[in-house]
């Protein structure tokens, strides 16, 4: 089974306590959204930084897609929060 | 079309910047500097950054620019990691031979990179407190009057 | 609120300009500048200037631009006399704490210069022709649309 | 009688072939347009120069004014073609 290399940044990183993981990939089905849900599920930092999703944002293969968008073909997962640059 | 994206750590030269983008033979070099400002006692600003995103970002707006304006040139420096009051913190410059064309697009830029660059900052203050900026919805609204 | 307006025959160093805009402590910086353009066989652009009234006006225009926008400074560095194609010929630099003052002022004031400003320029060309440059009406309608 | 100093600017100032003169005060009357007759009909450069108004463009004590404004108090008089810096 393929794998999906997920990032996390700026407080979702502080929460969780690491800059990413690889997991497996929950297949092309599963949104975003979905895939938060199971990781929120873990509980702790997972929880504290993934249990409201209406706070985050994420960009698959380097793209920002609405958290309803499928994991189909997504080879890296972002999951941060709105971004604060420049 | 000279595109020049630079995101690290380490301070730039504004001077360098303009010289590279006068020498493109434009006639118009349009830049926009910003600078850490230290309000309410803030000792240091941190830069979160997801870089790939950000390369693969600029590539499409740098395309996006070129549609729009006739540039000869845009150059971006972001830094990131820890920045203190008054150190410079993201440059944007453009050259064309119309300084309307330069000067907007100076302005598309900077509002794309407040707006969509995957850029997280963190301030900390003097009396020890530290938090995530928040997004502004005026930023928001700032790259929105751009889309087409 | 920091105005700096220099009329003059030597030329500029656009990061001493920068430095001293970043100074003021504003957290942005929107420059232009203007570089003579080599075109059609241009070898040397003179111009005229009316010096006096350049200064009673940048007087008037700096105060119009500060009821408009929240500026902590205000640099123009004009140049007159003969000038080669590369070289610079106009410098406009404004800070503020937010970044579309600064960039809205900026484009504001250099519009203002291409159009209010008592400068002529006549150009050289290498085939032995001279010519007084004619007005642009896309300039005059560029200032205008800043009329309230 | 007092006195209205005028400066020549680009091609008015080449054609004329002095930056300004200083002439007795046509009274607060007499507009810009009138004045600029007057120094046309001397011929010759001042013809060249000031022969078509409608390329002119005029300040009075450094402020823009349109050719019909009257001189009334006016210390300084420019001529020139429309500016062209920046």
């Amino acid at each position: 089974m393929a794998g999906l290399d997920i990032l996390y940044f700026a407080w979702v990183r502080e929460s969780i306590g690491k800059d990413g993981e690889r997991i497996d990939h929950p297949g092309g089905a599963a949104t975003v959204a979905d895939l938060v849900t199971i990781l929120a599920a873990r509980g702790g930092g997972y929880g504290e930084a993934l249990g409201k999703p209406d706070k985050l944002r994420a960009a698959i293969d380097q793209r920002f897609v609405p958290l309803n968008t499928k994991l189909e073909g997504a080879k890296e997962l972002a999951l941060f929060p709105p971004v604060t640059g420049g | 079309m000279t595109i020049s994206c630079r995101i690290g750590e380490v301070d730039f030269d504004p001077a360098a910047e303009i010289a590279a983008l006068e020498a493109l033979g434009g006639g118009g070099v349009a830049t926009f500097t910003g600078i850490v400002r230290g309000d309410d006692g803030l000792v240091t600003l941190r830069l979160d950054h997801y870089p790939a995103m950000t390369q693969a970002q600029v590539d499409r707006v740098a395309a996006k620019a070129m549609e729009r304006w006739p540039l000869l040139g845009i150059r971006i420096v972001h830094r990131v990691g820890a920045l203190k009051p008054g150190e410079r913190i993201v440059f944007v410059g453009t050259a064309s031979r119309h300084r309307t064309a330069a000067l907007e697009s100076c302005a598309y830029l900077i509002d794309w990179l407040k707006t969509n660059a995957p850029f997280w900052k963190k301030e900390s203050f003097a009396d020890g407190r530290s938090a995530w900026v928040e997004p502004r919805a005026e930023d928001d609204a700032k790259a929105a009057q751009w889309e087409e």
